[in-house]
């Protein structure tokens, strides 16, 4: 398509009208895919099997397709749900950013195991002691922020000071003796 | 509903009638069709001639020489259509159909 | 002239300078040295601001100047306003200072890049968002520095976009930050609804007896998105993909203190608040502690910097909790020299021993980089708190409010744990990176006599060193400080590090008794199970995989909502919408309709001729019928 | 054709419609219509082909009918009510009579099935003729009976005509067959506001007659008889091609083109007199005819014939034929909304 | 005189009924003149003598005329009758809803007395006949349209029938 948009660019910006052809044949490209390009269907014989096999470029052995639950897959292959992410980084893909050689069956939902989308590569801790240990910090960290908040913490800075002496006459000193000057600073 | 208004309109409808529901021939449906404007004609004269309305009695000759120019038109189209069809039968004409 | 016109119009001064090379840009001739000159534009913005600053800290100028009106929907009014406070007229040179720095800096690590002139575009309209951000008066204006500063945070992390990493770390930190601005925008519209003005000031005033929560809630969503705090926390790690000058101005010094600058800007509100100061709180010292703790364990150069970067944000919400929000943006400005150095320095010595980030494989970098090393040592100390470097002004201001206040202690002790964290994991940086022997093979050995490296990172050294005492004098107090308190909390700050100082060098010998057998960093290249036997491996797993969180939620989300659309998108849509109800639908319920229409005509004339009969004798029947006392009877 | 013989015809053919405009007497405006279908007679059969015969016949049958039906309503009423003046059709029977005879004339939906046949048994330019001018005398009288009329009926002619036009057309591949469905539809449109706001009727009529010609011009320049020839225009006339695509949308009745205006002003008008239900139904009934318009398009745009080679020489051969009128015309189908206030006040 | 109108309005019904019914056009045509004719009568009895004349004149002999040559162009071997079950059901059916329709539809049947007895005797000034000659003057316009008309049919049936060597009959 893109190459139809380039070439009635290109013939367009000649000048000459016959970009308007070429706008034609790309529209025509642009209305949907043909039905060579949708899986066929289900196959039931071995030979069925053998034959969509070989149509999707697989070993028979390897070949999969999805149940045939009215979904519409047709003959497409079930491949293993596994991220190119988890591919061999250091080997020679014809396709490097994707990971993937030429001619390898493609998984149905190829985009959502991308690279930088759902990642399948095997954990280094199994995944409940993961979501044990998060969910037990997170935990424990909000009762003990519950703990804290009952329980708060303030650090006095300096002794307390109460007027008249110190309350002298009211805690109970005698009121005839004069009582002792209290002094909260130094100077 | 008097008798006359009656009657006329029953004529009328049952040229109408006839016109529908015809079987065969186009000339049947034209002669239906000159049915229906005859007692068109009555109707239309019986009304000037109840009313004694003179300026209406021209009404019937005028509807007259119309109808005699439909029914000619009529039959021209029945001698075209005999000549491309090769018949006058109505079930014939059915070329157009989807 | 008018000094008050003086002092406002300074901003559109700098302004101007910073687009001029932006404008450039536009004639059709590419310019030679464009790098260069966004450098100098920098640097006399930063000069041109200086002027402003003065006035402030000597006639103590503080204004807010509204110059146009921009939309006004009935009574509710967007115009341009911006404030010239404390706040913001201290950021902007500070802001400039260190863009100044990284721009220089960037010049020498960016020489190779072939689109160099772009990368410093982006970077220029970073700065020009961030100031827009800082000196906003009003929300909406905020807005767009908030999300103009999202996006090139998300161009600039993805610059080597061929990296798949890159683009990962890209999205994350879109996503995240997307997460946050729903907060943002949660609060906007709720000022909106119920106070009907975004001007900052306005809210504050026109509040009288509703409850804040709900907008505080927002702005602290929006201040957790943008500034990493625990839970949106995972983005900011992974955007050290990008260029190292990329992290040192976005992701430690500028960017990442919006959201602290946010909650600071609208601190009259949450002081008034206590749940909101509570969580604030809470949140800050689960973060600090959090980061702290993962920072503890890891071996990239640049991931331990960025989680000493999320930990020290954590520590600005903790005082944004305490209601210090001096304090906070004092650590700010502090926090934003001594990082941009490490980052700089870390810059430095990853582009020299070739793109090696591995601490283990880092060494003896002392005696090759001595001047590198120097100033990592002084940004390591000043980020522990090292008594008269910037980092302690602000950072025992902080640890000592938090001693003398009345609040949660368990924040508290994390806080002071996370503090003690920075000792260890600035002693692991120096003792793993600068001390030793090399355990790599670099070729030719590494230099650091350019000017470009030197110069940016002496500069901020040196405001390392002075910053802290310089704006802390001029700072002015609006709380009376504790003036009294015992030795033993005034010294706390300061004990808690040296003692982490002391563990972490205990724990270095231990090591080095120990045979040489790390628990995960070899298994993890096997792709098996780490064993988890004992609760040492069990803390060290948490911390080294960043306590699971991107894993978890990397995985389970993607692959969740990615499902989700699929299923919609393949059973909702193509198999019971389209297949059955819509247009499959109704095609089988329109098609015997077409057929019958089309079949009742067989050319006939009788068809038509009778049809007409039935319906019009039927209807006149029926108008007969239904109307008895038409006068066709009479 | 004698060219004075043809004179004759084309000049009766104006007269009996204008004999039916300027009449207010049911006679007078009776022996309009009569004038009106023999002048178009033998315009229809001038090929004397079989189809056009047998068109021919069937028109002749059924207008004849209708003219007769007609009269014999008017005087049931003059014998009732002693008054010939159309307007004022007050015997509720003959109301009826009247209302189906020149449903049968114009094509509702019940009476239409002789539309679609006759117009495929004629050329294109006897087929315009016949789908836009032929309609005016007709309306003529529809107009000035529409204070009468019985709004049931009014609206059940309306909405079935709708439906049936978008139907009949689904099916078809047949492009004069498709507008005489197309036509049938309009005429929906056109009646069921009749009761409300005439106006509105005699306004959707001219859209109707500019878009309904435009696209007879249109097929008539590429002679173009059936959907399949239509993926031939981009090659004989590429920027006819690219404008019929807006036409068709017009005449289904899109926004920015001129067949929305009339569309829009019947809603909101059956909207503003609570008819929300027949408004929703009027226009999902359109939604029918905007499907095989929108087929045109796709075959005309998306489509390359099979059969021939795609060259794009053929525009290159300057066309005798005369495309002003088709330009203008083309022009007032896609582009007479935005004066849509200025025609609106013209026409109240 | 009442029984005569009634026998006429009878006969024009039966008449219409003996067209609608669909014989053969040759039946046809005679059920149309039978109709005419009674017509006639009625218009006779009502006074309209002069339309009268016309109506007979005319149909009787310039019509039938050339229904007589179309109806020769249509000719079939064998030709249905009333007589035949086809037309019999449709001339039962007509009967039969003439009737129901008379019974159902009719009210008044003494009213359209004083029609009668008032044009008992023949009166020299007669209202049609000078009503039809008005057309000559105030209905001037008529005449004109009317004349165009015939004109108009006159090239139209000789467009129509237009055409040599075309179709099976040919203009010999």
């Amino acid at each position: 398509m893109a190459a139809q948009g380039v070439r009635w660019v290109r013939t367009l910006s000649k000048g000459k009208w016959t970009g308007v052809s070429a706008l034609v044949s790309g529209a025509r490209a642009a209305s949907g895919v043909s039905k060579d390009m949708l899986p066929g269907p289900y196959p039931k014989t071995p030979e069925e099997r053998a034959a969509a096999a070989k149509k999707y470029n697989m070993r028979v052995e390897d070949y999969k397709p999805y149940p045939d639950d009215g979904m519409g897959f047709g003959d497409y292959p079930k491949l293993p749900d596994r991220s190119q992410h988890e591919r061999d980084p250091y080997y020679t893909w014809d396709n490097p950013d994707f990971r993937r050689n030429w001619g390898e069956p493609m998984h149905w939902d190829f985009d959502m195991f991308t690279r930088n989308r759902v990642d399948t590569s095997p954990f280094p801790v199994p995944w409940h002691t993961m979501c044990k240990h998060i969910l037990g910090f997170v935990g424990f960290m909000l009762f003990m922020f519950w703990v804290g908040e009952k329980f708060p913490c303030y650090q006095p800075v300096a002794p307390k000071q109460y007027p008249y002496n110190n309350l002298y006459l009211e805690r109970g000193g005698d009121p005839s003796k004069e009582p002792e000057e209290v002094k909260h600073y130094e100077i | 509903m008097t008798p006359v208004h009656f009657s006329f309109s029953a004529a009328f409808i049952l040229g109408l009638m006839g016109l529908a529901f015809h079987r065969t021939h186009l000339l049947s449906a034209l002669l239906c069709l000159e049915g229906m404007m005859l007692s068109l004609f009555i109707a239309l004269s019986m009304w000037s001639l109840q009313l004694e309305s003179m300026s209406y009695a021209t009404t019937p000759v005028l509807l007259l020489a119309f109808s005699a120019c439909e029914a000619s038109a009529g039959l021209a189209l029945l001698v075209a259509a005999t000549r491309t069809h090769g018949t006058s039968h109505l079930q014939n004409l059915n070329l157009l159909q989807c | 002239m008018h000094l008050a016109t003086m002092f406002n119009s300074n901003l559109a001064v700098i302004l101007l300078i910073l687009a001029t090379p932006l404008l450039m840009t536009l004639t059709p001739s590419p310019l030679k040295n464009w790098a260069i000159r966004v450098k100098t534009a920098i640097q006399t913005a930063f000069f041109a601001s200086l002027f402003q600053l003065s006035l402030f800290l000597t006639q103590g100028l503080h204004t807010t100047t509204t110059s146009w009106h921009w939309m006004k929907i009935s009574t509710f009014n967007i115009s341009l306003s911006f404030k010239f406070d404390f706040y913001s007229i201290i950021f902007i040179p500070v802001a400039l200072y260190v863009s100044w720095s990284i721009l220089e800096f960037a010049l020498w690590y960016m020489h190779a890049d072939p689109r160099m002139d772009q990368f410093f575009k982006y970077l220029l309209v970073f700065l020009i968002t961030m100031i827009i951000l800082v000196t906003a008066n009003n929300l909406y204006q905020l807005f767009i520095g908030w999300e103009g500063v999202s996006i090139m945070s998300f161009l600039l992390i993805s610059w080597w976009y061929g990296r798949a990493d890159a683009n990962t770390a890209a999205l994350q930190a879109v996503i995240y930050n997307r997460v946050g601005d729903i907060g943002l925008i949660l609060s906007m519209t709720w000022f909106v609804m119920n106070l009907n003005t975004w001007e900052i000031e306005q809210t504050f005033s026109f509040l009288n007896d509703t409850p804040t929560t709900l907008p505080l809630l927002g702005l602290i969503l929006a201040a957790t998105g943008k500034s990493a705090q625990f839970g949106l926390h995972p983005w900011l790690t992974a955007a050290m993909e990008g260029p190292t000058p990329v992290s040192a101005l976005l992701h430690s010094s500028t960017m990442v203190v919006a959201g602290i600058f946010l909650l600071i800007r609208f601190h009259p509100l949450i002081a008034q608040n206590p749940t909101a100061l509570t969580i604030c709180l809470c949140l800050g010292a689960l973060s600090t502690m959090f980061a702290a703790t993962c920072a503890l364990t890891q071996n990239d150069l640049k991931k331990i910097v960025a989680f000493s970067t999320s930990s020290q944000l954590g520590l600005m919400m903790v005082t944004i909790g305490l209601n210090q929000p001096q304090l906070a943006f004092l650590h700010i400005c502090t926090h934003a020299f001594f990082k941009a150095m490490l980052f700089l320095c870390s810059g430095s010595i990853i582009h020299d021993f070739k793109d090696e980030q591995d601490i283990r494989k880092l060494g003896h970098v002392h005696a090759l980089l001595p001047f590198t090393s120097a100033c990592m040592v002084v940004g390591s100390l000043a980020l522990t708190g090292m008594p008269f470097l910037s980092g302690f002004f602000s950072k025992d201001a902080i640890i000592e409010a938090m001693n003398t206040s009345y609040l949660n202690a368990w924040a508290l002790t994390l806080t002071l744990l996370a503090t003690s964290f920075t000792a260890v994991y600035n002693f692991r940086i120096t003792f793993y990176a600068l001390m030793n022997f090399p355990r790599c093979i670099f070729l030719p050995p590494p230099k650091e006599d350019y000017s470009p490296v030197r110069n940016p990172i002496k500069r901020l050294a040196w405001g390392s060193i002075l910053a802290g005492f310089l704006i802390t004098l001029n700072c002015p107090k609006t709380e009376t400080p504790i003036l009294t308190m015992p030795m033993t909390l005034k010294l706390s700050a300061l004990l808690v590090t040296i003692l982490g100082l002391l563990s972490a060098m205990w724990l270095k010998t231990l090591m080095n008794k120990l045979p040489n057998k790390s628990p995960a960093s070899n298994t993890m290249t096997q792709k098996s199970k780490i064993p988890m036997d004992n609760p040492a491996k069990i803390i060290f797993n948490f911390s080294n995989l960043t306590g699971y969180i991107p894993t978890i939620m990397h995985r389970m989300a993607p692959k969740a909502n990615l499902t989700m659309g699929q299923l919609m998108a393949t059973q909702l849509m193509d198999q019971t919408w389209l297949e059955i109800s819509l247009p499959k639908g109704i095609t089988s319920s329109q098609l015997p309709l077409t057929k019958l229409t089309s079949d009742i005509p067989r050319g006939m004339v009788m068809t038509y001729l009778t049809t007409f009969i039935f319906t019009t004798l039927l209807s006149t029947l029926l108008l007969i019928l239904t109307q008895p006392d038409l006068p066709i009877l009479t | 054709m004698n060219p004075y013989v043809l004179m004759i015809l084309i000049s009766s053919l104006g007269i009996g419609t204008t004999l039916t405009f300027m009449s207010s007497h049911w006679l007078l405006a009776w022996m309009g219509l009569e004038i009106n279908t023999l002048a178009i007679i033998p315009l229809m059969a001038q090929q004397h082909h079989p189809r056009a015969v047998e068109a021919t016949t069937k028109y002749f049958l059924t207008q004849a009918t209708a003219a007769a039906m007609i009269l014999f309503a008017s005087t049931t009423n003059a014998w009732m009510t002693g008054e010939w003046n159309i307007q004022q059709l007050s015997h509720s029977p003959s109301t009826t009579l009247v209302t189906f005879a020149l449903a049968l004339k114009i094509g509702l939906a019940p009476m239409h099935f002789w539309m679609p046949e006759v117009m495929q048994g004629l050329d294109l330019t006897t087929g315009l003729i016949m789908a836009t001018w032929q309609k005016l005398a007709p309306f003529a009288i529809i107009y000035q009976i529409s204070s009468t009329t019985n709004p049931t009926l009014l609206t059940t002619l309306g909405i079935l005509s709708t439906l049936v036009g978008g139907w009949g057309g689904l099916n078809q591949t047949q492009l004069r067959k498709i507008l005489a469905y197309s036509s049938i539809a309009h005429m929906g449109w056109m009646i069921i506001i009749l009761q409300f706001m005439p106006k509105l009727t005699l306004l959707n009529l001219m859209i109707y007659i500019i878009m309904t010609s435009a696209m007879f011009m249109m097929f008539k320049y590429n002679n173009a008889t059936k959907i399949n020839y239509l993926t031939l225009t981009w090659s004989k006339s590429p920027v006819l091609a690219t404008l019929t695509m807006p036409m068709l949308l017009s005449l289904g009745g899109l926004p920015p083109l001129t067949g929305f205006m009339p569309k829009w002003l019947i809603l909101q008008e059956l909207t503003k007199q609570n008819l929300a239900i027949t408004a929703s139904i009027m226009a999902l009934a359109t939604l029918l005819s905007l499907f095989f318009y929108l087929r045109l398009c796709y075959a005309m745009t998306l489509t390359l014939s099979p059969n021939t080679t795609n060259t794009s020489s053929t525009w290159r051969i300057k066309s005798p034929q005369m495309t002003m009128p088709l330009a203008t015309i083309s022009t007032l189908t896609i582009m007479l909304l935005p004066i849509t206030p200025t025609i609106f006040s013209l026409i109240m | 005189m009442v029984y005569l109108v009634f026998l006429f309005l009878l006969g024009l019904v039966l008449g219409l009924i003996a067209v609608a019914s669909n014989p053969a056009p040759f039946f046809g045509a005679f059920g149309l003149v039978v109709a005419a004719a009674f017509g006639c009568g009625i218009l006779v009895v009502y006074g309209g003598s002069f339309l009268s004349l016309i109506l007979f004149l005319i149909y009787l002999g310039g019509m039938m005329v050339v229904f007589a040559y179309s109806a020769a162009l249509a000719a079939e071997p064998y030709p249905e009758t009333w007589g035949a079950w086809s037309v019999l059901v449709y001339v039962i059916v007509s009967v039969i809803g003439v009737l129901g329709a008379g019974y159902w539809f009719v009210g008044e049947w003494d009213k359209f007395m004083w029609v009668a007895e008032e044009f008992m005797e023949l009166g020299v000034l007669r209202g049609d006949f000078s009503g039809v000659a008005l057309v000559y003057d105030l209905g001037g316009g008529m005449l004109i349209v009317c004349g165009w008309v015939l004109l108009l049919t006159l090239f139209v049936v000789l467009e129509l029938i237009r055409g040599m060597g075309r179709g099976c009959l040919r203009a010999i």
